[in-house]
């Protein structure tokens, strides 16, 4: 950058994934938001740099004393790309299309419509959202891309259009919707003049247009941008950086939410001893794992939560140390006193056997051979770790039927609230019911820490409780972080002004290519 | 007009060599018909390929000399040898019935000399196809351009390659075996139509293993064996009064020119067929192939009865009848006087070693996995034989013992059909069918095992059902004759009645056609 | 015309058989279809589970799930994909032309490698013919995936010689002789020999006894003998190389119905994959129906 | 899985008749004869273990100390390789044996269980060649869930049809036949027919698709395990390997190159026997 920024021609990125539906209010998938966020704006916008939340299609908020109705009032002069003007009613059909169940939401529905009573329209950019109990991570759930704001009038029309094609008031305007397999197109939205404050620039969007494509196989994807054929790609696996840095620019951000973990049935035969959970978590050089099998790519995770999430608690009340020794002497204390022929840990002649449910389909390869190195490692602790990889609707069924002992799993969420999915004893899965706290985790001190966080807006109140809970569920053993995940992207030396929001997408907004 | 001096081919090389022809010398002049006798691996078709550049990839052909008019033909690039071919000699190949390409029209095969050797203007090409088919006698020849090879007769075939042969009328014509396999009637036309060539100034160089059938046209015959000739002189001179021992041991074999064998002394009837029809359905809408229609017949013990008729006249199906391999449609056969086709697969399959057959191609009949030995072990198993070895059936149909550690497959056709006579044997049966038992085999061959079958009914009394097309084989082994037509029995009766003096017109065509021998000087 | 009668129910039945077979084998897969739907959704509310319920019609029993599909079915509606929320009508529509045309280059390739390389090298010295038939088995032996995953990082990433994600015909060269080459390979041997066969027969002995070239005796006669049972294993391969189509798809991130049905049935996506199945045996059929009806072409025997 | 398609007069034709002499088929016996160590005694070929990883020697290219090189954990390939040989020949195997077996008797029951019958199977056949290959081993794994025994039965179940018309078309082919007429004639028992002349002269020709399905069956095995339905881990089953190598193609080409070429060299291997073994075959029998 520098001088005068280039304007104009298109850039091309390359992602790992197919959206199955790129509805942001409807989907469940994560990479849904690269594809969404350039059409879409939210009405809250979530500073990275100070991790304050600002106005962006809001220009200003109120919470009730109550803590159940907000009052957002709106930017005004702000209009959907079909021409629909964005206002106070626009944001209700939003929230309301939401948690509308027709909408099918897989996604944002699950996060607000527990609480979401109803939006009221105050004037034509008056907006008032009142809920059925208090909800404090509201405002940074609204900064989202699910949340992102789409056009009332493309979204009355509830046809299945609405998985190809998202129409916002974003910086670009989506062209033809998602083609599966291949990706999609945008030009530029020449009308866009609200940027969020912080953005790197105001006004309309610097390239002419952009271009997603879809390229499933990371070596694939690597060699597309090496051999020049896209000028960005979306995660670049970690072996490729060091090896990319010399040509490429290569982008990180940590992803808020949980780090990428591994979870301990701690309803299961094995690890409903805390002490051999302990004794996994401590047993295993984690640090050592993550820093050569990732080549320094990410940071060794330090407790649940990623460094980029709000309330996430300091490392040093969360780190646990590396301690083989003692891990050994727990698994004696817990009764896995016995080896037999393989050298596997034995209790009244039953072996240690732990059952690792992993949808390697759905895995990166780095989380397989990171899988695979925890086998090894476990092995040196008298753990028989058997890898399970099942398709994903088997994996559901064995989740609910607790017939496993680990599995892995990061969940993005932007604030500490995430740990209510994971650790929430209603997270818990049974037969017909799916849950995400595949810890089964249940302990109703630490359901009530969380329940409590949501009842304040005060943030160093929230901060204090969320601390709380997180040192609980590091004493428990009910969690092993392995590594802060996040969003690696490579651009090449021609593309600049790429940032990533909150979510560590990327934006496109501020971006340029230069020839 | 053609000089061949010390010719000689072989294949391969090392312990693989084969020496096929060794030094021989030949003269043809226009308007002649030099033929070239020989049993089958004499070297025949070798020599007539050679002459054409035509011996194959693995050959390595030595000549004297090998001159077409004047042409030194050894001397030839492969572009000039194509010149030669179809233009200045035209080749007759053996196996007419896959010597065309079953997948083009006759019309094309029978033009694509004149095309290449641009023999006549492409704009004229297809009249004087038409014509070539009208001079060679195929019938309706506008039709044929438009047929392929599967939809004429074997004859017809034979005639379409003979007129590809001299489309572009060569001045030598080469005749490989034209007429094995054809039926006797087919095969007078064939001789005759070569006979007009000669006549309007061809040479013709004719190829067979059979006397009778050179003996119509040769004006010269060479004899060869192991790739030699052992006998070279004017056709009469070598059929009345042949100098070599094997040219004598040829004549010999020339079957049927013995009289019938005397009638055996009156027996009890073994076999007993009556108003037996087969009927097989025929594509699309035509009525039903009526293939054996209405026909009786008795066999005696110790009695050779001989089946004769043209190729589609039901001998086959008559001979699986008979030994209930498909059931008849109506009519009935007994064996012994008692049920046969009535009885139940499961009573007759104690009684099926009564009956046996020896097929057209033998070496279809064995398992290709089994030995001599372990076919003729089989065999007697079968028969519930306690006494007899296998070395004794070798014995019995003349073989060596050493024989019994190979397949049939590696065996001659001849050494075949003992084999097959011999597992027939093993199981003691009262009746043989005898399907074609000789006409895979050449006229040498053919005659040795005649003489095991006529020499294994006098000592073992057993009753043969004989069926052949070849008239002369039948008149030397039967009794008694029946020929069939058409599925029909149209004449039966003791085989020097029915054979001299025919009563049906279509048993004298059959005979007509009979190629002739001259009588021979005997000069033993 | 009883023929062709008798054709179309034998197709029908084929169809049919090979729905209700996946139908049956989907639903015995472990895990409900609505868990398949909502995937690791884990926070996925009761409302939105009961509406996905009722909309795909997922709470009746399964024969008449079974029924009502094969009811739809007879009126030409595939039904809705639960995954992508499209009609499965539309999305196979969608993803058939790249695939249709990645395995039309690929068969073009195959075809024209293999007449090329079978004309060329029969009965030719074993110096020129060896390294061929190498070649050839060694294509059939090669993983097909492995293959293209090479074609991919030589000719793509490293040589640039051909775009390996263009949407134009030059993204399509590497992904169809990815495809192409164990066809190819099989073919070829099979041609070959064929050729070979008929040029030992005493036709092609005639044929050059007439003054025929060995070029003309192999393009005139052998030829024709040797296509029809190579056209019978063509069919069979074209058939089976949807397999490969969602392999090749899959290393070069291509659309095409075999990633579909590759997600669909991971996905337990059941419409998706009934529909690509039944695309698939329809072609299946169709394809053996023409090579039925191309055989007496080349064999007029048949005819007779 | 291509070539276990074929149709049996042609199978025939693909395998009867290459001259080729040479050093090809004595190549391919010796490279089998080692594969047939490596999977009966690994440890005689590479003493190590096969799991044995190591974070400091991650995708080491391939050097002293190590052959083949190491993967992304760290583990010797070489090793892997020759431990993973008895798996992954068992799959090839194991999936051939299970299709030959299924195949010998719905082709049986076709060809001597009277028109109905026939009818049956023959439609089954049909409609399991319709439905591609990899809908049917996705469908299996999707039941069964995945590892060698599904990979196995999966590989086995689609190559089912082709053995079932083979030896349909032989059985019948052969009850035809003059040698059979001729036993027949000689008043055997239809089962003693059966066991002496039809199930001998059957078997070489479905064996001969059989070796050179064992190829396509290990390819089959391997493509399976690249679309995430392979064994285990840490098996080092060779298609496996395979998969996980090529995310590091670019990096580290010897983690999927040499399993690749193993792969294929084997395959190579068994289809070369396979062929030579039937040449001699055909040349003791012409005709
Ligand atoms: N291409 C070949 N390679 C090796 N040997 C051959 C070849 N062609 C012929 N022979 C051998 O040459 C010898 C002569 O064969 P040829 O075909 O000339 O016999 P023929 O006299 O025509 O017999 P027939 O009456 O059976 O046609 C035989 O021993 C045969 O096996
Ligand atoms: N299984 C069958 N199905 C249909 N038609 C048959 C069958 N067997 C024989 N035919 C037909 O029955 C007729 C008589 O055949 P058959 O084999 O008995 O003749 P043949 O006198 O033995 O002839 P050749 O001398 O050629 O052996 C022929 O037209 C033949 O095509
Ligand atoms: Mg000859
Ligand atoms: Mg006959």
């Amino acid at each position: 950058g520098g001088d005068a920024p280039v304007t104009g021609g298109g850039l091309t990125y390359a992602i790992n994934q197919e959206p199955q539906c790129v509805d942001p209010h409807a989907t469940g998938q994560s990479v849904t938001s690269s594809v969404a966020r350039p059409v879409v704006d939210s009405l809250v916008w979530h500073d990275t740099a100070s991790g304050e939340l600002r106005p962006w299609l809001a220009s200003s908020w109120s919470v009730s004393a109550d803590q159940r109705s907000w009052t957002f009032v709106l930017r005004t002069g702000v209009t959907f790309s079909d021409g629909t003007p964005f206002d106070a009613a626009a944001v209700r059909a939003n929230l309301d299309h939401i948690v509308d169940p027709r909408t099918k939401s897989l996604g944002a529905a699950g996060v607000i419509a527990p609480y979401y009573r109803d939006s009221q329209v105050v004037d034509a950019h008056t907006v008032t959202v009142r809920l059925k109990q208090p909800f404090a991570s509201l405002l940074v759930q609204l900064s989202t891309v699910a949340f992102g704001m789409q056009s009332p009038k493309w979204l009355a029309t509830g046809g299945t259009e609405l998985c190809t094609t998202v129409v916002g008031s974003g910086p670009f305007v989506m062209q033809g919707g998602w083609r599966k397999g291949r990706g999609v197109d945008y030009v530029r939205n020449d009308a866009y003049d609200w940027a969020p404050p912080g953005a790197p620039h105001q006004g309309p969007a610097r390239l002419d247009s952009l271009h997603i494509k879809l390229i499933t196989q990371d070596s694939a994807r690597i060699g597309a941008l090496t051999s020049g054929q896209v000028d960005a790609v979306a995660r670049v696996p970690a072996l490729d950086v060091k090896r990319l840095e010399g040509t490429m620019r290569v982008l990180r951000a940590e992803a808020p939410g949980e780090n990428y973990s591994l979870f301990p049935n701690t309803a299961s035969r094995v690890f409903s001893d805390v002490r051999v959970r302990q004794a996994f978590r401590g047993g295993i050089d984690w640090d050592n794992l993550v820093q050569r099998l990732f080549f320094g790519a990410y940071r060794t995770a330090a407790g649940p939560l990623s460094p980029a999430t709000r309330f996430v608690a300091p490392a040093t009340t969360t780190a646990v140390p590396y301690d083989p020794a003692r891990a050994g002497q727990l698994l004696d204390e817990a009764g896995w006193r016995g080896r037999d022929a393989e050298g596997y840990r034995t209790r009244d002649g039953k072996r240690l056997t732990v059952r690792f449910a992993s949808v390697k389909a759905a895995e990166t390869a780095e989380n397989v051979t990171l899988s695979e190195q925890v086998q090894a490692e476990a092995r040196k602790l008298g753990f028989d770790v058997q890898i399970v990889n099942l398709p994903i609707s088997q994996v559901i069924n064995n989740a609910q039927r607790g017939t496993y002992e680990l599995m892995a799993t990061g969940f993005s969420g932007p604030d500490a609230d995430v740990l209510r999915k994971l650790f929430g004893s209603d997270g818990v899965a049974v037969p017909g019911r799916m849950g995400s706290n595949i810890a089964k985790y249940r302990n109703a001190t630490l359901d009530r820490l969380l329940a409590d966080a949501q009842l304040t807006t005060e943030e160093p109140r929230r901060a204090a409780l969320y601390a709380q809970a997180q040192k609980q569920v590091v004493d428990d053993a009910a969690v092993i972080p392995v590594y802060a995940a996040g969003s690696l992207i490579a651009t090449t030396r021609s593309v600049d002004g790429v940032v990533f929001d909150g979510e560590a997408s990327p934006s496109f907004y501020a971006a340029t290519r230069s020839r | 007009m053609l000089v061949v001096r010390d010719l000689s081919v072989t294949f391969g090389s090392g312990r693989h060599r084969v020496d096929a022809v060794r030094g021989i010398s030949l003269t043809l002049r226009a308007g002649r018909c030099l033929a070239v006798v020989g049993e089958s691996g004499s070297g025949k078709s070798v020599t007539a390929r050679a002459l054409l550049g035509l011996a194959g990839d693995h050959a390595t052909v030595r000549a004297g000399a090998l001159e077409l008019d004047g042409t030194d033909l050894t001397r030839l690039g492969p572009r000039q040898w194509r010149r030669v071919r179809g233009r200045l000699i035209g080749l007759v190949p053996q196996a007419a019935m896959v010597a065309l390409d079953p997948l083009r029209t006759v019309g094309r095969e029978v033009a694509e000399p004149l095309r290449l050797h641009r023999a006549v203007p492409p704009a004229d090409i297809g009249e004087r196809v038409v014509e070539l088919l009208t001079d060679t006698g195929v019938p309706e020849p506008r039709i044929r351009v438009r047929q392929r090879p599967g939809q004429l007769s074997g004859g017809q075939r034979q005639r379409v390659l003979i007129a590809s042969a001299i489309a572009c009328r060569p001045p030598l014509v080469i005749a490989d075996e034209p007429t094995t396999a054809l039926d006797v009637t087919v095969q007078a036309q064939i001789l005759t139509l070569l006979d007009d060539l000669r006549r309007a100034g061809t040479a013709v160089l004719l190829i067979s293993h059979d006397l009778a059938v050179v003996a119509q046209l040769a004006d010269e015959i060479a004899v060869m064996r192991d790739g030699r000739i052992v006998e070279h002189g004017p056709a009469a001179r070598v059929l009345t009064a042949p100098e070599h021992d094997y040219t004598r041991r040829l004549l010999d074999a020339v079957p049927g020119r013995g009289g019938p064998p005397a009638p055996p002394p009156s027996a009890p009837v073994v076999l007993r067929a009556d108003g037996l029809v087969k009927t097989y359905p025929r594509p699309g809408r035509a009525a039903p192939l009526r293939a054996v229609d209405g026909v009786s017949l008795r066999l005696h013990a110790g009695e050779t009865l001989g089946v004769v008729g043209e190729s589609g006249s039901g001998k086959s199906t008559l001979a699986r009848l008979v030994s209930a391999m498909v059931a008849p449609d109506a009519g009935s056969v007994e064996l012994d006087g008692g049920p046969w086709h009535d009885l139940s697969e499961r009573e007759r399959r104690g009684r099926r070693t009564e009956i046996q057959t020896i097929y057209q191609d033998p070496l279809s009949s064995f398992d290709p996995r089994h030995t001599v030995e372990v076919i003729l072990r089989h065999a007697l198993q079968a028969g519930g034989e306690r006494r007899r070895t296998v070395t004794d059936l070798l014995d019995l149909v003349g073989l060596e013992h050493g024989l019994a550690r190979r397949r049939p497959a590696l065996l001659s056709g001849g050494q075949q059909q003992r084999v097959a006579i011999a597992r027939a044997l093993a199981v003691r049966p009262r009746v043989i069918v005898c399907d074609e038992p000789v006409s895979a085999l050449d006229v040498s061959v053919a005659a040795q095992v005649l003489r095991l079958l006529v020499g294994l009914q006098r000592e073992h009394g057993l009753a043969y059902l004989f069926i052949s097309h070849h008239l002369g084989v039948v008149r030397e082994v039967s009794h008694r004759v029946l020929v069939l037509k058409d599925g029909r029995v149209v004449e039966s009766g003791v085989t020097g009645e029915v054979l001299d003096a025919p009563s049906h017109p279509y048993t004298r065509s059959l005979l007509k056609a009979v190629p002739a021998m001259p009588p021979r000087e005997a000069m033993r | 015309m009883r023929l062709v009668w008798s054709r179309c129910g034998h197709a029908l039945l084929v169809l049919w058989g090979a729905l209700t077979l996946t139908f049956l084998a989907l639903h015995l897969t472990r895990g409900s279809v609505v868990d398949a739907i909502v995937g690791n959704n884990t926070q996925v509310t009761p409302a939105v589970r009961a509406q996905i319920v009722q909309d795909y019609g997922l709470g009746r029993p399964l024969w008449q799930q079974y029924l009502s599909y094969l009811g739809r079915l007879l009126h030409g509606d595939l039904g809705t994909s639960y995954q992508l929320q499209t009609p499965v009508r539309a999305a196979i529509a969608e993803q058939l032309p790249p695939t249709l045309q990645l395995m039309g280059l690929a068969t073009l390739l195959a075809v024209t490698t293999t007449l090329v390389v079978a004309v060329a090298t029969a009965r030719r010295p074993a110096w020129l013919r060896a390294p061929f038939a190498l070649l050839e088995v060694a294509g059939v032996a090669v993983p097909q995936f492995w293959l293209a995953i090479l074609l991919l990082t030589v000719f793509s990433f490293g040589l640039h010689w051909f775009p390996a994600f263009a949407d134009g015909p030059a993204g399509l060269v590497l992904p169809a002789v990815a495809l192409a080459v164990p066809m190819a390979g099989i073919l070829t041997q099979l041609l070959r020999d064929g050729l070979e066969r008929a040029l030992e027969q005493p036709f092609a002995t005639t044929a050059r006894a007439r003054g025929q070239r060995e070029r003309g005796v192999l393009v005139r006669h052998a030829l024709r003998h040797a296509l029809p049972p190579a056209l019978t294993i063509f069919g069979l391969l074209l058939g089976s190389m949807i397999g490969g189509a969602v392999v090749v798809e899959q290393v070069f991130s291509r659309p095409g119905i075999g990633s579909l049905l590759l997600t669909a049935v991971t996905g337990k996506d059941i419409p998706v994959v009934l529909g690509v199945v039944a695309v698939t045996a329809t072609g299946y059929v169709a394809i053996n129906l023409i090579v039925d009806l191309l055989y007496p072409l080349l064999d007029p025997r048949l005819k007779d | 899985m291509a070539v276990a398609d074929l149709p049996p007069a042609d199978l025939a034709v693909l395998s009867g008749r290459r001259r080729a002499r040479g050093v090809g088929p004595v190549l391919a016996a010796v490279f089998l004869v080692l594969l047939a160590v490596a999977a009966i005694a690994p440890g005689l070929l590479a003493p190590g273990s096969p799991d044995t990883t190591s974070t400091a020697d991650l995708l080491r290219p391939p050097g002293a100390g190590h052959l083949f090189g190491t993967d992304q954990n760290g583990r010797d390939v070489y090793t892997r390789i020759v431990h993973g040989t008895r798996d992954s020949l068992l799959a090839g195997l194991a999936a051939t044996a299970l299709a030959l077996a299924a195949g010998i008797v719905v082709g049986a029951v076709g060809a001597l269980g009277g028109r109905i019958a026939d009818n049956l199977t023959m439609r089954l056949v049909e409609v399991l060649l319709a439905v591609p290959g990899l809908v049917t081993a996705l469908l299996i794994v999707a039941v069964a869930g995945p590892g060698t025994t599904t990979l196995i039965m999966a590989i086995g179940f689609i190559g089912m049809p082709a053995y079932a018309r083979l030896v349909r078309g032989q059985i019948l082919q052969l009850r035809g036949s003059a040698f059979v007429e001729a036993a027949v004639a000689q008043g055997l028992r239809p089962a003693r027919v059966a066991v002496r002349h039809i199930i001998p002269n059957a078997v070489p020709p479905v064996l001969l698709l059989a070796t050179i399905g064992t190829g396509a069956a290990i390819g089959a095995s391997a493509a399976l395990s690249f679309l995430g339905l392979g064994p285990r881990p840490p098996d080092p089953q060779w298609g496996a390997m395979l998969q996980q190598g090529q995310d590091y193609f670019a990096v580290a080409w010897w983690t999927a190159t040499i399993p690749g070429v193993v792969l294929t060299l084997t395959v190579l291997a068994i289809t070369t026997l396979g062929q030579h073994l039937q040449r001699r075959f055909d040349g003791g029998n012409p005709g």
